[in-house]
């Protein structure tokens, strides 16, 4: 029935075409997932212990992987995992608590296990590994980071793993005040990185590309890895898929052409212009999904620059700036006008906030009349249709943004002609990467300029965007210190003052907040935090929220069917870990 | 007044690290320009003529020798004041196209050397306007004709006019004509002859005139000296008349012999010959002209003649072993028109 | 003997160039704005990494970073240089750059060259052609195509192509070098496919320097045509065959060093090419290093594609002096 | 003792012509053929939009959200981009930082390649050896890529700062020529005639064989523009460099990139505007060309 | 020198006469349509030296070119017949038959200076080429019988042959030139200014080449040159151009001693002398003709004319008889008479 599909590759109907948006492909890099080019792609032939399911208020729902199930302690700083008890290695060896711990090791050189405070590595039995925080910490995403590592086999890493591997890594943790073993522990640290490099450069033999996931690499060049089913995956008989194609590609254009011709049976998410949207939709068996993405763009105003320093020039800014128009021009396909503003995505907002806690936050649609009384009363004047500071000095702005984030550039321009019609003449300046941006910004050298925002799911996270190191408030070891506007290198250049109010008029330390937010365990802990930053934020406008993003994501129904479309959280995942779920089934 | 002393120019073969052979062009070369003489260099190609007219204008260096203009041996002088007098000694090329800068107006071309002349003597704009008219009416040209004309819209001749007028723009007292009629049609040949002569008897200009035309030579300098050159040496000279007539030694004897002759109005030399052969550039230390030469006996190709006088003759020397008069150029017939 | 020591003069000076060259973008690179650090950090935030995870990923990159001086850096890559090393790619963990040039290389040899050679020969046929029509209808057809396509950039011939025959009209695949189901190896179908894919790209690359072929190689005839032998063979009567070969010879002389060279320069490979067909030749290698300041790698290519264009000029220098005897010595 | 006569050819009775001036002889040059024509005009057009095409637009452009990728019509004769802004204007705005950064490529490498080949050509030796040497080196880098890393070492915010960089890495071929065609110059009997006349080196240089390059020069003038013209936009297009301005590069790049052009007929007009921009400038250049030889040589323009 | 006269002397190809009758070429340039030769009538006589004459720019080349019916874009033969022994008129041929007749009947030799070999080839190959268009059936032979020249001419064969044309001085390339006119025996041989580039010595001794050739093979020789000593020490005839026209045509002494046409006569005198009175030499007045600049009616040579009439204004002079067998066209010699 499909033999008028256009698929190039192969006419069986269970051979599943897809592009890793994360991966291009690299003829000659090695087999090795800590390989920042290594040809193994998650979800398919690499596969982690769980999979997360972006739940924006219980960061501890995942769906089983290798791990068959978790347990943990109250405080959350001590889990167990269970093994798939028929977890295989496509040699058909069994997936055991050793490769667990090597792989926990591999973490350590590649700096991922520190990130989540990870102390001890314990292996019960076989199939069973306990793990435990370091002492002293509770960091509340612990079981969150553990349950994403990939998992490899031990022998084969065994090559560039010394021996004793873990007492580096317990002389590398020391924490405390000896001046001597802090120096072991720092010379213990560099070891950790050294052997990080060798492990990342590390090419494991090639005969052995062993997967414990659903698939296995079979054949791979510049165009195309072709991926087979692996029969020894522990649930091997829910996956109905026998090939997964992996096509390269170099740009978003090539995804576009694959998704047109209706190559693609699942399109992962990329950036696209409406015209495109529609252009793939007309496709046969296009079909579009579309889930929340914890990340929205915004503009981040240094405080440290007249006249942003006000907030109601921010304020009337927000009046000014039409969202809608801006998100239809810069984004018009993955974009949702940001519409409160509470420094996470709006899905997150109406999670954490009542509804009449919803219904109090101000939405700043747009508003001249708003706008130029606000600016009025902060003692602007307008001359000649353009405005002028209360300084007497004409108005003017520049709005930084990164060269390549093509939805920001053209958002940029939507915001300067609005902003120049209004009687600020603006123009958009063009950054030549994000991290440069990153850079410039934490150095004060814009005073306006685009930025990601409410990157979630986890709250802490977002409100760490705006009220962590861009506000001044760092971790150093466990204290929080504060570093102003003026410290060097220190990247304080959102600059608010020391407590802002809420919309009620309570005055908050939004940066003490959010670090409280890294302690608690518990939603219900979290929830007065959360909402006091919302308020605060709908109120002060640090950052400005333009749109949120959403995942756009592409499959196409006609040659497989049941895709987990309502399943947003498994939907999330790489298609191999809907298959391991049972989902695409090839249609006859 | 020009006095050359054993001149010497090697040059260096080409071609940088691995060099070709050097290539002695003059090989110690001593002759005199008298104020408002005449002097003509003959002999056939790659003989070196050009090469010391170069030299003599500045435009090549030399290796040995001594030059003295006036008296004065520039090489003693500061660069600046060894310009202002090579400036005195000019150019006259061969090629008066190529002479011309095909990009320039005849106005232009003229102006160029007037603008520093004019600047040196500290002389009006309208100064440079009006000499330039002075000297293309000297050369016999009208200037409102060619001042606004581009070198290709001038005749051969007229181009060499332009070149003596333009070298006239520095009041030279030495103007060296390097083959300076032999690309210029026959019917005007005569003209720039005549310009040349007119120049030396009424400006007193001397001239140094290198050809291997000797007629033409006779033509400028009837009353001048005459040097033939062989292979970068002296081998004869005198004054122009005399040498013409009873040349002594073998090479200008056939040299000599290959002007053409005019069949019907001459009747060609009773001793002429004309060697076929091409001539080897072998380096030879006994009589160059040797191996192309009629008369050559063993003495000739083991001992180097030495410059010597002819006897009875002061200005009339010669480098040969057996010196012996012949008449080899053309005798005119007496012609009756019919 | 004097062509060996010749030879061996222009070998020498050939290598101190390469020496200098390698200095050049040795520094030169380093001066670019970034690091491979900030680059991975900026492709991972746009993959949609968070910041901190991306921080803690590069922070391993770290590793890879040279914490010597510029200075002893610099002496360290002379010293791999004169032993034939080019060092790490940065942005390839690991992987030598010699390594990753060298496989590189046969995907922009296979695509630039039939490009080249397919150029050269169509416009030097077209430009004997339109010199010696050069009044008629024809000659002028194909000097005023030439002079269009030889105006038309590369990329934009390239996105016209692509645009046209795999999007307007599907009729090449677009997106691969080689057709994904076969093996790479010395067999039919993979070479054949090869060669299918090949088409497109060549043809871009072809018909945007085909015209200068054309109109180097006419204006090399009209000359020929003018000088005097050619006049002198015919009026000696000689065959129009043998005449033909006399132009012909002497026209495409001139040519044949600009060929040797573009040959040399070949190994630049194309980016705009290799970049929109997706080849993972040199041009793209090269894009790729900047885009990551893989500073190793960048230096690595650069002096590659130098090495190749002196070798090339040396060849060409000898193989000119072979077929004009004028050039030749002794 | 003989009687000889001073000739003169012609009456003094005509008065001297300096010759018609060089924009009517120009004229006169491009006026015989209509493709010339054509050409001339073509290449004025551009001028003129890259003079004043920013001064009749606002400083920033109109916006459409209603007209996105709109087709071509009345309101929008080529089409709209993605926020909606006519392409007309923008190719028209967009001509200025293209053109006159072509314009300063240009003349950096004409500057530069000339200056290089007269001077190594005229002086010779050591200076001859040391430019050549550098000539060399900038000839065997490969041009393209060494662009763009020169491209993000300096900043482009000044289409100055792109035609320096251009100008800077296209130089070595031009100088090659000129110094052979210098060679070839210097052995020519006008140029030791002025030598000989004890002219100083830069008159000789400048005056009389920079003169006789003019054809040649001029030419690769043009040439060079639109080749700087293909850089420059190539460079945009693979957006190797931040751009801070609207051009026709940086057209390409969106149209493609992130317009979906090659994907999508609806995007079609946004890559096509600043193609045929392109297309018609280098059509304008090759039809004018060939009036550029008369112009600059006496011999193959007769006067009337 | 014995044996290379053996080798040579049995088969003489006899020279063959030309006839031209009102040749017209004309000339397509910027300026317009120009006639380069008009209304030229003419008989080239067998077995003679004739020197063609006249400044540059007058026709001579075109006149040689028209004779093999070798004119090429943008030139154009608009008129006239041009007939020679055992091919017709030479006008009328086309392809095969032109191509073999150039070579096969005429020799052209270049001028000195002109590469007119192929830079890239040896000259012994250049000779081959030559005997295969034109069907040789012994190539080595006629390589043998080319070293034989080369050494009569004073050269060393064997390496002429195996030389580049680069490798040759001045003097040795015209030589060779002469050996590729002759190799096929061509009857009638063309020689453009043969020794313009050459120096005195050189010139004689090829014009010596040249004359002792002429004699052994009977050959009708053309001489183009511009120097009256060159015609007149070779030339048995002598043709005198002005500005397309044949003004004068006679034996070469007759013309010499008693030249007609006041072209020829300011010609005469216009000649540098080795000997006698240097006042007798006196330059032509005015400048060569330019063909854009020639006068629609009446005499071409007027403006430059001592003895102008005012019939030189109207009328173009007609061909008259003089010399006995020459032909003159002047108005003033009609006068005279
Ligand atoms: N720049 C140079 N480099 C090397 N050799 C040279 C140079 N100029 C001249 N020669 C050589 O010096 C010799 C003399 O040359 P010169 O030009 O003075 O001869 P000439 O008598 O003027 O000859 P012609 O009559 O052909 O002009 C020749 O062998 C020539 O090859
Ligand atoms: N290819 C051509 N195109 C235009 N005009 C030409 C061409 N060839 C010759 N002529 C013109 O025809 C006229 C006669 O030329 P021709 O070459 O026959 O003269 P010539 O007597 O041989 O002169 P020279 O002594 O200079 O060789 C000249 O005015 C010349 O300008
Ligand atoms: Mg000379
Ligand atoms: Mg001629």
């Amino acid at each position: 029935a499909c033999g008028s599909s256009p698929s190039t590759t192969s006419s069986s109907n269970a051979t599943f075409t897809t592009v890793d948006e994360y991966h291009a492909i690299s003829p000659g890099a090695p087999y090795n997932p800590y390989n920042s080019n290594g040809n193994t792609w998650l979800g398919y032939d690499q596969w982690q212990l769980a999979w997360f399911t972006n739940s924006v208020t219980n960061p501890n729902n995942f769906i089983p992987g290798l791990a068959a199930s978790w347990t943990s302690n109250a405080n959350g700083t001590e889990v167990t995992i269970k093994l798939q008890p028929n977890a295989k290695w496509s040699n058909g060896q069994p997936v055991t608590a050793q490769d667990v711990k090597a792989s926990f090791a591999l973490a350590f050189t590649q700096g991922n296990a520190q990130a989540f405070d990870l102390g001890q590595v314990n292996i019960i039995n076989s199939h069973t590994v306990q793990f435990k925080q370091l002492p002293g910490d509770h960091y509340n995403l612990f079981l969150n980071q553990l349950l994403q590592q990939t998992i490899v086999p031990a022998s084969e890493f065994a090559p560039v793993l010394p021996k004793n591997v873990w007492s580096i890594i317990d002389t590398a943790q020391y924490a405390g005040n000896n001046s001597a073993k802090l120096a072991q522990a720092k010379a213990a640290a560099n070891q950790l990185t050294a052997l990080g490099k060798k492990v990342s450069a590390y090419a494991p033999p090639k005969s052995a590309d062993l997967s414990a996931g659903a698939f296995v690499l079979k054949n791979l060049n510049p165009g195309e890895a072709i991926l087979m089913k692996n029969p020894d995956f522990y649930d091997a008989r829910n996956v109905k898929v026998n090939e997964v194609v992996m096509r390269n590609y170099t740009g978003n254009q090539q995804i576009w052409n694959y998704l047109e011709a209706g190559q693609l049976d699942f399109g992962p998410y990329t950036a696209m212009p409406v015209n495109i949207l529609h252009q793939i939709l007309k496709t046969k068996g296009n079909q579009k999904v579309v889930t929340p993405a914890v990340v929205a763009a915004g503009l981040a105003f240094d405080e440290n620059i007249y006249p942003y320093n006000m907030v109601k020039v921010r304020q009337a800014l927000a009046y000014v700036i039409n969202r809608k128009q801006v998100q239809t021009v810069g984004e018009g396909v993955s974009g949702i006008p940001a519409k409160y503003q509470t420094g996470m995505i709006d899905l997150a907002a109406k999670d954490w906030l009542s509804p009449s806690q919803l219904a109090q936050l101000k939405q700043y649609r747009p508003n001249i009349a708003k706008a130029t009384a606000l600016l009025k009363s902060a003692g602007f004047k307008k001359v000649n249709g353009n405005w002028m500071m209360p300084n007497g000095k004409p108005w003017t702005m520049t709005i930084y943004t990164v060269n390549g984030f093509s939805d920001w550039i053209a958002a940029d321009k939507v915001i300067s002609t609005e902003l120049t019609n209004f009687g600020i003449p603006t123009s958009p300046d063009i950054v030549s990467s994000y991290a440069q941006e990153l850079k410039d910004q934490s150095d004060g050298k814009y005073a306006v300029s685009f930025y990601l925002d409410a990157l979630g799911p986890m709250a802490q996270n977002a409100f760490n965007m705006i009220y962590g190191t861009a506000d001044g408030y760092q971790l150093v070891g466990t204290n929080l210190v504060h570093y102003p506007a003026s410290a060097a290198g220190k990247g304080n250049f959102i600059d608010l003052p020391a407590e802002i109010p809420t919309l009620s008029g309570k005055m908050i330390n939004p940066g003490e907040l959010t670090h409280e937010l890294t302690q608690m365990t518990a939603v219900s802990q979290e929830r007065p935090i959360v909402q006091e930053l919302m308020s605060a934020t709908n109120a002060n406008l640090p950052v400005l929220n333009l749109w949120n993003y959403a995942n756009v994501e592409f499959i196409n129904t006609s040659r497989f069917s049941n895709f987990p479309v309502n399943n947003l959280g498994l939907i999330y995942n790489p298609a191999g870990v809907w298959m391991q779920e049972g989902y695409v089934v090839p249609r006859k | 007044m020009i006095e050359v002393k054993n001149l010497v120019k090697t040059f260096p073969g080409r071609g940088g690290m691995l060099k070709q052979k050097p290539v002695q062009a003059v090989k110690g070369v001593d002759f005199s320009i008298p104020d408002a003489g005449a002097v003509a260099f003959i002999g056939e190609s790659g003989c070196g003529k050009t090469t010391i007219g170069r030299i003599l204008t500045g435009l090549e260096t030399y290796d040995s020798g001594e030059i003295l203009y006036n008296g004065v041996n520039l090489t003693d002088l500061p660069a600046a004041e060894r310009l202002e007098r090579l400036r005195k000694v000019q150019l006259i090329q061969q090629d008066p196209y190529a002479a011309l800068n095909p990009s320039h107006t005849i106005y232009q071309t003229m102006m160029a050397p007037l603008t520093f002349e004019a600047k040196r003597q500290k002389k009006p704009k309208a100064w440079m306007e009006q000499r330039a008219r002075e000297v293309l009416e000297l050369v016999g040209l009208n200037p409102n004709v060619v001042f606004g004309k581009y070198p290709h819209m001038l005749s051969g001749g007229q181009r060499q006019r332009v070149v003596v007028a333009r070298a006239l723009t520095v009041d030279p007292d030495v103007l060296v004509a390097d083959e300076a009629v032999s690309m210029i049609d026959v019917s005007l040949r005569l003209g720039i002859l005549n310009l040349l002569f007119n120049l030396r008897e009424k400006y007193g200009i001397a001239l140094l005139f290198i050809t291997h035309d000797v007629a033409a030579a006779r033509y400028v300098g009837q009353d001048g000296h005459i040097y033939v050159i062989y292979q970068g040496e002296v081998v004869e000279q005198g004054v122009t008349d005399e040498l013409i007539q009873s040349p002594v030694h073998p090479y200008t004897q056939a040299l000599l012999s290959a002007v053409p002759v005019l069949r019907g109005l001459e009747s060609p030399g009773a001793d002429r010959y004309i060697p076929l052969g091409e001539f080897t550039q072998e380096e030879s230390t006994a009589c160059r002209f040797a191996p192309r030469c009629r008369h050559a006996v063993d003495r000739c190709r083991t001992e180097k003649p030495a410059e010597q006088i002819w006897p009875g003759d002061q200005d009339h020397r010669h480098t040969c072993h057996f010196p012996t008069p012949r008449r080899v150029v053309a005798e005119p017939l007496e012609v009756k028109p019919s | 003997m004097r062509e060996a020591i010749r030879l061996v003069k222009r070998l020498v000076s050939g290598a101190v160039m390469v020496i200098i060259v390698a200095t050049f973008t040795f520094f030169l690179v380093r001066m670019m704005p970034g690091n491979p650090v900030q680059a991975e950090y900026s492709t991972l935030i746009s993959r949609g990494m968070t910041p901190t995870q991306a921080a803690d990923e590069v922070r391993v990159m770290y590793g890879f970073m040279p914490h010597q001086s510029l200075w002893q850096q610099y002496l360290h890559y002379l010293n791999q240089l004169i032993h034939f090393n080019l060092g790490q790619s940065i942005s390839y963990e690991g992987v030598s750059v010699m390594h990753i040039v060298l496989s590189a290389a046969p995907w922009t040899i296979v695509l630039v060259l039939s490009g080249v050679v397919a150029s050269f020969l169509l416009g030097v046929s077209a430009g004997v052609v339109s010199a010696v029509k050069r009044s008629s209808g024809v000659g002028n057809f194909l000097t005023v195509s030439g002079s269009l396509l030889h105006g038309i950039p590369q990329f934009v011939m390239a996105l016209l192509l692509a645009f046209l025959f795999t999007t307007l009209w599907p009729i090449f695949p677009f997106g691969a070098p080689y057709d994904g189901a076969l093996t790479a190896g010395f067999n039919l179908p993979f070479i054949g496919s090869l060669a299918f894919h090949a088409i497109l790209p060549v043809a871009a690359y072809a018909l945007s320097s085909y015209g200068g072929w054309l109109l180097t190689m006419k204006s090399s005839v009209v000359s020929v045509l003018g000088d005097d032998f050619v006049l002198a063979a015919e009026l000696r009567g000689l065959k129009s065959g043998i005449r033909f070969g006399y132009i012909a010879r002497n026209a495409i002389l001139p040519l044949f060093t600009i060929f040797a060279l573009s040959l040399g320069f070949m190994f630049g490979g194309s980016v705009f090419i290799e970049n929109i067909f997706d080849y993972n030749g040199l041009g793209n290698l090269l894009l790729n290093a900047i885009n990551n300041r893989d500073y190793p790698l960048m230096s690595g290519a650069f002096l590659f594609i130098t090495i190749a264009v002196i070798l090339s000029n040396i060849v060409a220098d000898f193989l000119y002096s072979v077929v004009d005897p004028r050039i030749r010595r002794s | 003792m003989i009687a000889r006569v001073p000739e003169t050819d012609t009456p003094s009775t005509v008065t001297f012509v300096k010759g018609e001036s060089f924009a009517k002889m120009a004229w006169r040059v491009v006026k015989a053929r209509p493709s010339r024509v054509i050409g001339l005009a073509i290449i004025v057009l551009f001028t003129l939009m890259g003079l004043f095409g920013p001064l009749i637009y606002p400083h920033n452009l109109p916006i459409d959200p209603n007209a996105i990728y709109a087709p071509p019509s009345l309101k929008y004769p080529l089409g709209t981009d993605f926020e909606g802004t006519s392409n007309l204007a923008l190719v028209i705005t967009g001509a200025r930082y293209v053109l006159f950064a072509a314009l300063m490529a240009a003349i950096f490498t004409v500057v530069f390649g000339t200056g290089v080949g007269l001077v190594s050509g005229y002086f010779l030796g050591a200076t001859d050896s040391i430019l050549m040497r550098i000539t060399d080196f900038i000839l065997t880098i490969p041009g393209f890529p060494l662009l763009v890393v020169l491209s993000t070492v300096w900043n482009f915010g000044q289409p100055i700062a792109m035609g320096f960089v251009l100008g800077i890495t296209g130089w070595g071929g031009l100088a090659r020529a000129v110094r052979s065609q210098t060679l070839s110059l210097r052995e020519r009997g006008f140029i030791e005639a002025a030598r000989g006349m004890g002219l100083p080196w830069w008159h000789i240089v400048f005056r009389e064989i920079l003169p006789n390059m003019g054809p040649y020069i001029a030419m690769n003038l043009l040439v060079s523009v639109t080749g700087a013209i293909y850089a420059e936009v190539g460079l945009f297009y693979l957006g190797v460099v931040p751009f801070h301005v609207n051009n026709w590069g940086v057209m390409l790049n969106l149209a493609v990139f992130t317009g979906g052009a090659m994907q999508s007929p609806q995007a079609l007009p946004y890559l096509l505007a600043p193609l045929v921009a392109i297309l018609l400038l280098t059509l304008g250049v090759v039809l004018f060309l060939d009036a550029l030889d008369e112009i600059f040589n006496p011999r193959l323009r007769e006067a009337a | 020198m014995s044996t290379a006269e053996q080798t040579l002397t049995p088969t003489t190809s006899p020279g063959a006469g030309l006839k031209i009758r009102n040749l017209t070429v004309t000339y397509q340039t910027d300026r317009g349509r120009f006639a380069a030769l008009k209304d030229v009538s003419l008989d080239i006589r067998p077995r003679a030296i004739t020197g063609f004459i006249g400044e540059s720019g007058s026709g001579k080349t075109t006149l040689a070119m028209a004779a093999m019916n070798a004119i090429r874009a943008p030139g154009l033969i608009t008129a006239g017949r041009i007939e020679s022994e055992g091919v017709g008129d030479i006008l009328k041929l086309k392809g095969e038959n032109l191509r073999r007749i150039h070579g096969q009947h005429f020799g052209f030799v270049f001028q000195a200076s002109s590469n007119s070999l192929n830079p890239l080839k040896r000259i012994g190959a250049q000779l081959l080429d030559l005997a295969r268009s034109h069907g040789a059936k012994n190539p080595t032979a006629l390589l043998h019988e080319a070293k034989q020249l080369a050494e009569r001419m004073g050269m060393d064969g064997d390496r002429v042959l195996t030389s580049y044309q680069h490798e040759l001085s001045g003097g040795m390339r015209q030589r060779v030139g002469i050996i590729f006119a002759l190799l096929l025996r061509a009857k009638i041989v063309i020689l453009d200014e043969p020794t313009t580039a050459l120096d005195m010595l050189s010139q004689q001794a090829v014009l010596e080449i040249i004359r002792d050739i002429h004699k052994e093979r009977g050959l009708t020789t053309i001489i183009i040159t511009h120097d009256m000593g060159v015609v007149a020490e070779m030339a048995d005839r002598v043709v005198v151009l002005y500005a397309g026209r044949v003004v004068e045509e006679g034996a070469t002494a007759d013309v010499l001693q008693r030249p007609m046409h006041p072209y020829t006569r300011g010609l005469i005198h216009a000649i540098p002398r080795i000997t006698g009175d240097l006042s007798d030499a006196q330059p032509l007045a005015g400048s060569p003709p330019d063909l854009a600049t020639i006068p629609e009616k009446g005499c071409v040579f007027r403006e430059r004319c001592p003895v102008r009439m005012s019939i030189c204004d109207t009328a173009e002079p007609q061909y008259q008889t003089a010399h006995q067998d020459g032909l003159v066209a002047c108005h003033g010699v009609n006068a005279n008479d």
